[in-house]
């Protein structure tokens, strides 16, 4: 409880930090002692040290790997704002309040990775989304941010509307909202004599998480979202909210799943490899690295879909390194992507010479979202494709995503080519020593993980 | 035909043409003042239901602030008959077929559940609906999400400014 | 009454409602439809909410059962609520930038 | 005995790694004597070896010694070891011996050149010779192996030795390509040894032969036979061996009678045992054997480069030799290799002391009337020239003899035609004769100002060859002219003794072996007579412009030409359609094809993005429409994944 | 211990070399750790327990940081460790902008091939399978020809997908080990029915297959080793191809014996039509450096027939032919980058008359060709000699099918040679020199191990028995 409740009062702190602070770095500055904080106080909670414990009638659950979860999105939230902190001073005068809504997001994030019940699980998406499609438009002289906005707003409504359809017919089946009671009535009246208005309930649902993870083909909104949103907030967008949507997804499905029987399998199949092959194929052709990240995070969900598929505790152990690796990746290529003038793929060009280290970098960030070894990537993927493996049976679906994985380098070395190997005079903004050694920082994390992947699991069962 | 059937039949008809005509207005002044007739249909169904707090929750909030918002926007933009542009026809079709075919879908899986058969609503009876029950429960199970709906309006204000604000 | 009434009844206005996302340029016409969309469910919540409680009551005169249904419904209205303020506000931004609200318009971001 | 036998082939190593190792730095004479001496003392070792197998009892002889193990794996040993034998040692004794005369001649030959390339020469040579030396003294299939393709090797580099020119550099790749093809039949071969009987060690296998099924053997020796006939120059792999004489003469001298060319003899006649026991193979060399012989003979009619002459007349020749080791007259084959080996090497090297004096004008059209300018050249030529000719008492007289009386035995026909053979090479050789001796001179002022006769390093070399090839013969002296003086045969018992027992051999009664004799050799005095009064006249004067089987025979039956179109061109032509379209279009193009349709497929894929929010939404219900469809039909889609993976 | 080291010397070294501006401390840096990795090698090949080494790592995931040498694992890193000073040596006299990453590139790619080498845990293994590929990858795109990014990454993407079935492989064969661990022994035990090890031999095989490279998934080939800068070349075909041959051993017959046998004949048609196909484009090349490509596809293609014929006397050949072939092939490249480098052409059309200007560039490219070849007494043959055998108790038409590639051998080479030492100087070949001492060093040395191996081989096949016995399946 300890996060949700610090998130919503650091929420309210930042709305008043901007009247209290002229200096927007003083802010970025509070905000980032308050994310300290939000950890530190979700870390003493998930290692029961100090708990506030508020009788939640069941509605919320909180759990090892929900807090545990938490913490690495609160902890990829404080990186996000070390490192693109001056940026977001840059996107428009209320600072305080991005930060405010951000805090706000955690809150979300927060309650999805405890709810327990279908209401929490419909408050905490929308506490989430709210937040964000004001930071869509956070820009509001950008035409295309405000498209973004609209957009994102517009989509994001009407998926509500799908997930409320869905948990009104569930809630018709089963006279419940609770997670756990409609396993139970489905396991006492077994598998067959399911209520089709369960099913149909479910399917509802599932479309909506899926749109909320943007996995395909409910991804429409993801990539002109992220296009079109400032680069800063589409970076927290396309990690954090994400990591999040999908702690959700796995646990909504996690024990529903058997409910859907043998079509399951063939829905979640269906929706993996449709985003592999929209989120890796399309990410192809764009010339625009921004454009193309956002594609290659709907690739990134295919992904973190097989958690899904494959539904158990190797899977769990994955979607928690894939949060972290996704997050500290993506994280630090877009704070080198923002730096650089010209999104395009030309605009990287010889960004070695000019920049080795963010180029460096930049390199270890996209190895590890392409899943090269040795990156924290790679153990995210493979942890991904072991638990699928592990599950038995389905093996062409590996297959297919693996196949999808080589495409996926395709673009992904397309700026590594930029940086590395084309001549160019990149226009940069000025980059401060901090920043490069913070994304060092970041990106030694990344090898670390990648080297010994268990320095992250074994926090979670430390 | 008893008289919960007639108005159940009449509040159904009168919402499901009110939806239509929400879509088939050209006037978006028009369309709001459709859904404005929807929401009363509803608030209807909701008092047939005895469900009394939400259907004067449904009046007072649907139908009073946010509709009055929207009236308002579409005042302020001046908004009329003309400015929408007609949409290509095939969009149009394409739209109707879908979501017909997504109701054909779900209706016909709803006609297949066997257990929902001989299942009824109870009518005008039952004390649920009522704010006193409906106010304990909230405040006493419910708290936490109530509370935390706070944070909601509280992130949706901020963002009212944020956007709303003039630079 | 028979729960299937109210739920194709329900389904029908969800439909319709979906219908309207799909058909209307206008994004405030848009917003309206997503707003019928959620009545809808509003409405078939309440309905199973009663049919739970009527079902629960010849075992238990005291029952609550339902109740939670009807609190669902309250926080969708706060929800659609808070939406709406934004969902105005972003559009008013927008049309501040466009003088447009016409979400064929919306078309900047593509491919 | 053991030490000694290293010896042998360590030498010409020696004189090959100092030569090549210090071309630049040692002078002419050095090498010369270097590039001799260590053939000169290879030979005497030989002829020591030579002493203590010939005065070895039976079974006495300690035959094989192993110096390491080349090759040990677990399923066969292959040890580097040497076979010193009555066949060996007598190849020894050739090799050595006329690869020393040809040393020697060559360091006068080759006085000209420059002396890093003079190094290089002598280098090369003292390779052919251990390569050879290699081949014969192998105690196992593998070791002859490789040298067998180190003479392939050496013919190469010195065929090539003049690698400017370019024709003689493909001159030199046709010859180590039509070796390795037969080379691929030997190293077959080898693999069906190992195979069927894990070993490749000479005793192993003869003495395991009966083990091997009838199938087995058949297979086995055609494909050794398929190494020969690319090494010593048989019908259809002959036609490196005329090409070979872009090389220094007495490169050629070398290749056609001591080393090289007779390896192929060799082989058989070391497999022996194998081959008598395969009577589809003997009769399949000997056919080819007599096919080859005519063929080079009719060939070697209307040739005018005297090198060439002489080369298709050694295929002829080779093929007699074939003839008689297809009709199991092994003694009479080694008995014509030894011969030939006398002959040919004084006839080559008589060659190239014409070419020498007519400053490297090789056509004997125009030549002539060299006697008077030559003499040594002249008689030592005339004395080859009927000893290949078959008159007797000299010594191709007593070879060929034998083999076409064997050849009689097994069939007449093969006997009539070897004479028609005979007759052709007596032909074809005295034309040869007249044209570059008698007559007059046709050639320019300034090559007649020039001739001269040889130095006495070539001419030595000349003289000595020359006594042999009249002498020679008398080491195999039929029994006709005297009982069981056949030394040679005596001496060689020992290797073809299971041979001879298995084959009873008819022999011809004497009055029949004396007539025939009789005859052929009237026939060929006939015969050499007319050539020569025909073409001692020849004037030269007017092109003689050949027509119908004379322009064949001139073109040489066109067999190149027919090679070109029928094996070398269509291989090119595929190799080009494989490198330009298979390649290209066709494997690459798949790859890249692939590569284009992600690329394809991503520019109409992100078309569905078209930024409509309606259609996103549109998209995303038919989805669940789709999406309801599916959970509708699930067990039927369960099936046909299962199916499909 | 000694195993470790092989890896981290270079490893450290290669990250040492990237913080050196000056291009002949860069050179001598690296050529200095490369003879020391060899030392360590020849140390590590001398000591009878062959040096292994155990440390914990990823114990969650059942893989431990297990190294291992054994004799084929001993002929491979002697292969590495002998290779990179040849080629140091061999490019001492080349510039290359920015050396210091150029070498420290290099030792890292050395740091991955010991590693592939050794590793004796499969997990570790597909580790260093990948990690070997990344520095070439820079290496090739950064230093290579003009169309340098497009076929490198063609290369990339190839052994990429290769390395990703392989990994999918993996995992299954570890999810069906007894024990759940990546070890080598566990997935040598693993439990696999005939069907499932046929699935998962195609998943391995095609990795190992892209990286021989097998006909038809060669193509990535002669292009990568065209472009790719001439060190790197050498280090791709000397080496990096034996990690192919080398993993078929070390993971897949041991692993999947069953399906290995019954897929036998598709792999050896394959690896033979590929000899046969890539002899005959070879012909047709006119570029001295595509030439060696399609050489070396043809004599890999052997070596991939011979390793399925489960032969004792095939696999021998395999494994010295491991070591032979890197080396000679390396003299070959040698040899064409100093054409190129010379005389700023590859096509042998405009070469010509070099013996004349350079005698011993000839005779050394002499006896590299014969090599190529496999003419006897070249370490070659030996190799050559033992799969063919092997290939000819497997089937004897195939293995005389395959024994046409011998002739075609012949005949592309000597063409190559023909071209470039023999006939006469034209414009082009005028002003060439003689080969640098440095250069004339290294072949000379290759030579010498040419001459050597092929006279002396039996150490080398006594290096590799044990190994061979192991992966010998009895029927």
């Amino acid at each position: 409880m300890n996060a949700i409740i610090f998130s919503a009062i650091m929420g309210v702190v930042m709305m008043f930090s901007g009247i209290l602070l002229q200096k927007k770095s003083a802010v970025t500055t509070t905000a980032i002692v308050s994310l300290l904080l939000l950890l530190s106080m979700n870390l003493l909670d998930s290692y029961s040290v100090f708990s506030i414990n508020v009788n939640t009638h069941g509605l919320l659950h909180f759990n090892k790997f929900g807090l545990f979860f938490n913490s690495i999105l609160i902890a990829a939230t404080l990186i996000f704002a070390v490192l693109c902190g001056s940026e977001i001073e840059k996107t428009g005068v209320n600072v305080a309040d991005y930060y405010a809504l951000i805090f706000f997001v955690l809150c979300g994030t927060s309650i999805l990775t405890s709810f327990n019940g279908l209401l929490m699980l419909f408050l905490g998406i929308e506490i989430m989304s709210i937040p964000l499609y004001i930071l869509t438009g956070a820009e509001k002289r950008n035409l295309k941010s405000n498209e973004a906005s609209l957009k994102y707003f517009l989509m994001g409504a009407f998926s509500t509307g799908l997930l409320l359809m869905g948990i009104a017919l569930i809630y018709g089946a089963t006279g419940s909202f609770a997670l756990k009671v409609s396993t139970t009535m489905a396991a006492s009246a077994g598998v067959l004599s399911t209520s089709f208005l369960q099913i149909a309930g479910l399917i509802l649902l599932f479309v909506s998480m899926c749109f909320k993870v943007s996995a395909a083909p409910f991804h429409f909104w993801t990539p002109d979202v992220y296009d079109g949103a400032p680069s800063v907030f589409t970076s927290f967008m396309a990690t954090v909210v994400k990591a999040a949507g999908f702690f959700a997804f796995l646990n909504l499905f996690e024990s529903n799943s058997a409910i859907l029987g043998p079509s399951w399998k063939i829905l979640l199949s269906f929706v993996i490899v449709a985003t592999l092959l929209v989120g890796n194929i399309t990410a192809v052709f764009q010339q625009s690295i921004k454009r193309m990240l956002a594609y290659s995070s709907i690739s990134q969900a295919g992904f973190m879909l097989f958690a899904l598929y494959s539904n158990n505790d190797m899977a769990k152990e994955g979607i928690l390194l894939y949060a972290v690796a996704y997050c500290l990746a993506t994280i630090g290529f877009f704070a080198i992507l923002i730096k650089v003038k010209d999104y395009t793929f030309d605009g990287f060009n010889g960004l070695a010479k000019t920049q080795p280290v963010m180029a460096f970098t930049g390199v270890v960030f996209l190895m590890s979202l392409a899943g090269i070894p040795l990156t924290a990537g790679f153990f995210a993927k493979y942890y991904m494709l072991a638990s699928v493996v592990k599950s038995g049976g389905s093996l062409w679906i590996v297959v297919v995503a693996v196949l999808f994985a080589a495409v996926s380098v395709y673009y992904y070395f397309k700026v590594i080519q930029s940086m590395y190997f084309k001549e160019g005079t990149p226009e940069v903004a000025a980059i401060s020593p901090n920043f490069k050694t913070g994304l060092l920082l970041v990106a030694a994390a990344v090898i670390l993980v990648g080297v010994l992947p268990s320095i992250v699991l074994n926090w979670f069962y430390f | 035909m008893s008289i919960i059937q007639i108005l159940f039949s009449f509040l159904t008809v009168l919402a499901l043409f009110g939806a239509i005509m929400v879509l088939v207005s050209k006037n978006p002044v028009h369309s709001v003042l459709w859904l404005i007739t929807v929401f009363f249909a509803i608030s209807g169904h909701y008092i047939l239901l005895n469900a009394q707090f939400l259907a004067i929750v449904n009046l007072i909030v649907y139908a009073g602030a946010i509709m009055v918002l929207f009236l308002f926007v579409i005042m302020l933009m001046n908004l009329n008959a003309e400015s929408e542009p007609r949409k290509h026809l095939w969009m149009k079709f394409a739209g109707v077929i879908s979501g017909g075919c997504f109701l054909m879908v779900l209706v016909s899986l709803i006609r297949q559940t066997v257990e929902l058969t001989g299942k009824t609503v109870l009518m005008k009876e039952g004390n649920i609906g009522l704010i006193k029950n409906l106010g304990k429960a909230l405040f006493s199970d419910y708290v936490v999400p109530f509370e935390l709906s706070s944070v909601l309006f509280l992130s949706a204000m901020v963002g009212a400014v944020v956007i709303g604000k003039k630079d | 009454m028979p729960i299937q009434y109210y739920i194709y009844f329900c389904l029908a206005l969800f439909s319709i409602g979906i219908i309207g996302v799909l058909t209307r340029r206008n994004a405030i016409i848009v917003f309206m439809c997503i707003e019928l969309m959620l009545n809808a469910v509003n409405l078939l919540l309440v309905a199973f909410s009663k049919m739970h409680y009527g079902a629960a009551l010849a075992a238990n005169p005291n029952t609550t059962a339902g109740i939670d249904g009807q609190l669902f419904v309250f926080f969708i209205m706060v929800v659609a609520a808070a939406e709406v303020s934004v969902g105005l506000a972003i559009i008013v931004m927008m049309y501040r930038n466009t003088h447009s609200v016409d979400i064929n318009f919306l078309n900047r971001l593509k491919n | 005995m053991n030490k000694i036998v290293f010896l042998v082939p360590l030498f010409p190593l020696l004189g090959f790694l100092i030569n090549g190792l210090g071309r630049k730095s040692l002078s002419k004479s050095a090498i010369g004597i270097i590039g001799s001496g260590v053939i000169l003392l290879s030979f005497l070792t030989s002829c020591y070896l030579f002493s203590i197998v010939a005065s070895a009892g039976e079974g006495q002889l300690q035959t094989v010694v192993t110096l390491f193990n080349f090759i040990s794996v677990d399923a066969f040993t292959i040890p580097f070891a040497f076979q010193v034998d009555q066949l060996s040692v007598l190849f020894l004794l050739i090799i050595t011996g006329i690869g020393f005369l040809i040393h020697l001649y060559s360091s006068a030959y080759m006085k000209e050149e420059e002396t890093q390339h003079f190094g290089r020469y002598f280098a090369y040579l003292n390779l052919f010779v251990f390569s050879m030396l290699l081949l014969v003294m192998g105690a196992n299939y593998v070791i002859m192996f490789i040298g067998w393709e180190g003479v392939g090797l050496c013919s190469y580099l010195l065929i090539g030795y003049w690698f400017k020119n370019n024709d003689f550099n493909y001159a030199a790749k046709k010859a180590f390509i039509m070796n390795r093809i037969g080379d691929l039949g030997f190293l077959l071969a080898v693999f069906w040894l190992l195979f069927k009987l894990g070993t490749v060690n000479y005793g192993d296998v003869f003495s395991q032969v009966a083990s091997l099924s009838t199938f087995d053997i058949a297979a086995i020796t055609t494909l050794l036979f398929i190494g020969a006939m690319g090494k010593s120059a048989q019908i259809p792999l002959y036609t490196w061996l005329p090409d070979a004489m872009a090389g220094p003469t007495p490169v050629s001298a070398l290749i056609h009678a001591a080393t090289m060319v007779t390896a192929g003899i060799y082989m058989i006649a070391r497999s022996n045992i194998l081959f008598t026991m395969a009577p589809t193979t003997q009769t399949l060399i000997a056919i080819i054997g007599l096919a080859t012989a005519i063929f080079a003979a009719t060939i070697a009619l209307k040739q005018n480069d005297i090198k060439k002459v002489l080369a298709y007349s050694t295929v002829s020749q080779l093929g007699y030799m074939f003839l008689g080791l297809g009709v199991g007259s092994y003694t009479g084959a080694v008995f014509h290799v030894m011969t030939h080996a006398f002959f040919k090497a004084l006839l080559f090297l008589g060659a190239g002391s014409v070419i020498h004096a007519m400053h490297h004008e090789q056509d004997i059209r125009k030549m002539g009337n060299l006697k008077k300018y030559m003499p040594i050249t002249h008689i030592t030529f005339l004395l080859a020239c009927l000893a290949i000719a078959g008159i007797p008492p000299f010594s191709g007289f007593f070879s060929k003899d034998e083999i076409l009386a064997a050849a009689f035995t097994k069939n007449p026909l093969y006997y009539y035609i070897g004479v028609g053979g005979a007759l052709m090479t007596a032909f074809y050789m005295f034309r040869l004769y007249a044209l570059t001796f008698l007559g007059k001179f046709r050639g320019t002022h300034d090559q007649e100002h020039h001739l001269h006769e040889s130095p006495s390093a070539m001419t030595i070399p000349l003289i000595v060859l020359a006594v042999l090839s009249v002498f020679g013969g008398f080491i195999g002296i039929p029994e006709v002219f005297a009982e069981n003086k056949n030394w040679l045969e005596h001496f060689l018992s020992p290797i073809f003794a299971e041979s001879t027992k298995l084959v009873t051999t008819e022999h011809l009664s004497h009055s029949q072996e004396y007539m025939m004799m009789g005859i052929v050799t009237v026939l060929i005095a006939v015969v050499i007579f007319i050539a020569v009064s025909k073409f001692k006249k020849y004037a030269g004067e007017q092109e003689e412009v050949e027509t119908g089987v004379g322009k064949l025979l001139e073109n040489k039956w066109y067999i190149d030409e027919l090679y070109n179109s029928i094996v070398v061109n269509p291989i090119n032509a595929f190799a080009g359609f494989c490198k330009n379209f298979i390649e290209k279009s066709g494997i690459d193009g798949a790859v890249n094809g692939v590569g284009k349709l992600v690329s394809y497929s991503s520019r109409q894929l992100r078309l569905i993005q078209s930024g409509q929010v309606a259609s996103y939404l549109l998209i995303m219900i038919l989805s669940i429409v789709v999406f309801f469809i599916i959970w509708f039909n699930d067990i039927t889609i369960m099936k046909f994944l299962n199916k499909l993976f | 211990m000694i195993a470790l080291l092989l890896i981290l010397t270079p490893l450290v070294a290669g990250f040492c070399s990237f913080a050196m501006k000056q291009g002949s401390t860069a050179k001598n840096f690296s050529l200095l750790v490369s003879i020391v990795t060899l030392a360590i090698a020849l140390l590590a090949i001398g000591s009878p327990a062959g040096g292994s080494f155990d440390t914990a790592w990823l114990t969650d995931l059942g893989s431990r940081f297990t190294l291992k040498m054994d004799g084929m694992g001993k002929m491979l890193c002697l292969l590495t460790a002998v290779s990179y000073p040849l080629i140091f040596a061999a490019v001492y006299k080349s510039d290359y902008k920015n050396p210091g990453s150029f070498f420290g590139l290099m030792l890292l790619t050395q740091a991955g091939l010991m590693g592939v080498f050794l590793a004796a845990d499969a997990l570790l293994f597909y580790f260093f399978w990948e990690l070997a590929l990344i520095p070439v990858y820079f290496l090739c795109s950064l230093w290579g020809g003009e169309k340098r990014i497009a076929v490198t990454f063609k290369f990339f993407v190839y052994t990429f997908i290769g390395s990703l079935l392989m990994l999918v492989g993996i995992l299954y064969v570890y999810f069906h080990t007894a024990d759940h661990s990546f070890a080598m022994q566990s997935f040598y035990k693993a439990q696999l029915s005939d069907h499932q090890q046929s699935y998962m031999f195609w998943l391995f095989f095609v990795a190992f297959a892209i990286k021989m490279p097998i006909f038809p998934l060669h193509t990535w080939q002669p292009d990568a080793y065209e472009q790719a800068p001439t060190a790197t070349t050498m280090v791709l075909s000397g080496v990096m191809v034996k990690m192919g041959v080398f993993a078929v051993f070390r993971w897949l017959l041991p692993i999947f014996p069953n399906a290995a046998s019954s897929n036998s004949m598709i792999i050896i048609i394959l690896s033979v039509t590929g000899m046969l196909y890539a002899s005959l484009i070879a012909i047709k090349q006119d570029d001295i450096k595509r030439m060696i490509a399609y050489s070396s596809i043809a004599h890999i293609g052997l070596m991939c027939a011979a390793m399925f014929t489960n032969n004792k006397a095939a696999f021998d050949g395999v494994m010295i032919q491991m070591f032979n072939h890197g080396v000679n092939v390396i003299g070959l490249w040698i040899i064409a980058d100093l054409i190129e480098k010379q005389l700023g052409t590859r096509k042998l059309s405009d070469l010509g008359g070099l013996a004349q200007k350079a005698p011993a560039l000839a005779i050394l490219l002499v006896i590299m060709a014969l090599a190529n070849v496999a003419l006897p007494l070249t370490n070659a043959f030996i190799g050559e000699f033992l799969m063919f055998s092997g290939l000819f108790q497997y089937n004897m038409f195939i293995a005389a099918i395959a024994g046409i590639s011998i002739i075609l051998a012949a005949v592309y080479t000597l063409n190559m040679v023909q071209k470039v030492i023999y006939g006469n100087l034209n414009a082009v070949t005028e002003n060439a020199t003689d080969i640098s001492f440095n250069v004339k060093l290294v072949l000379v040395i290759i030579a010498l191990v040419i001459i050597v191996f092929g006279v002396f081989p039996q150490p080398m096949i006594d290096l590799t028995k044990t190994s061979v016995e192991a992966l010998f399946v009895k029927k």
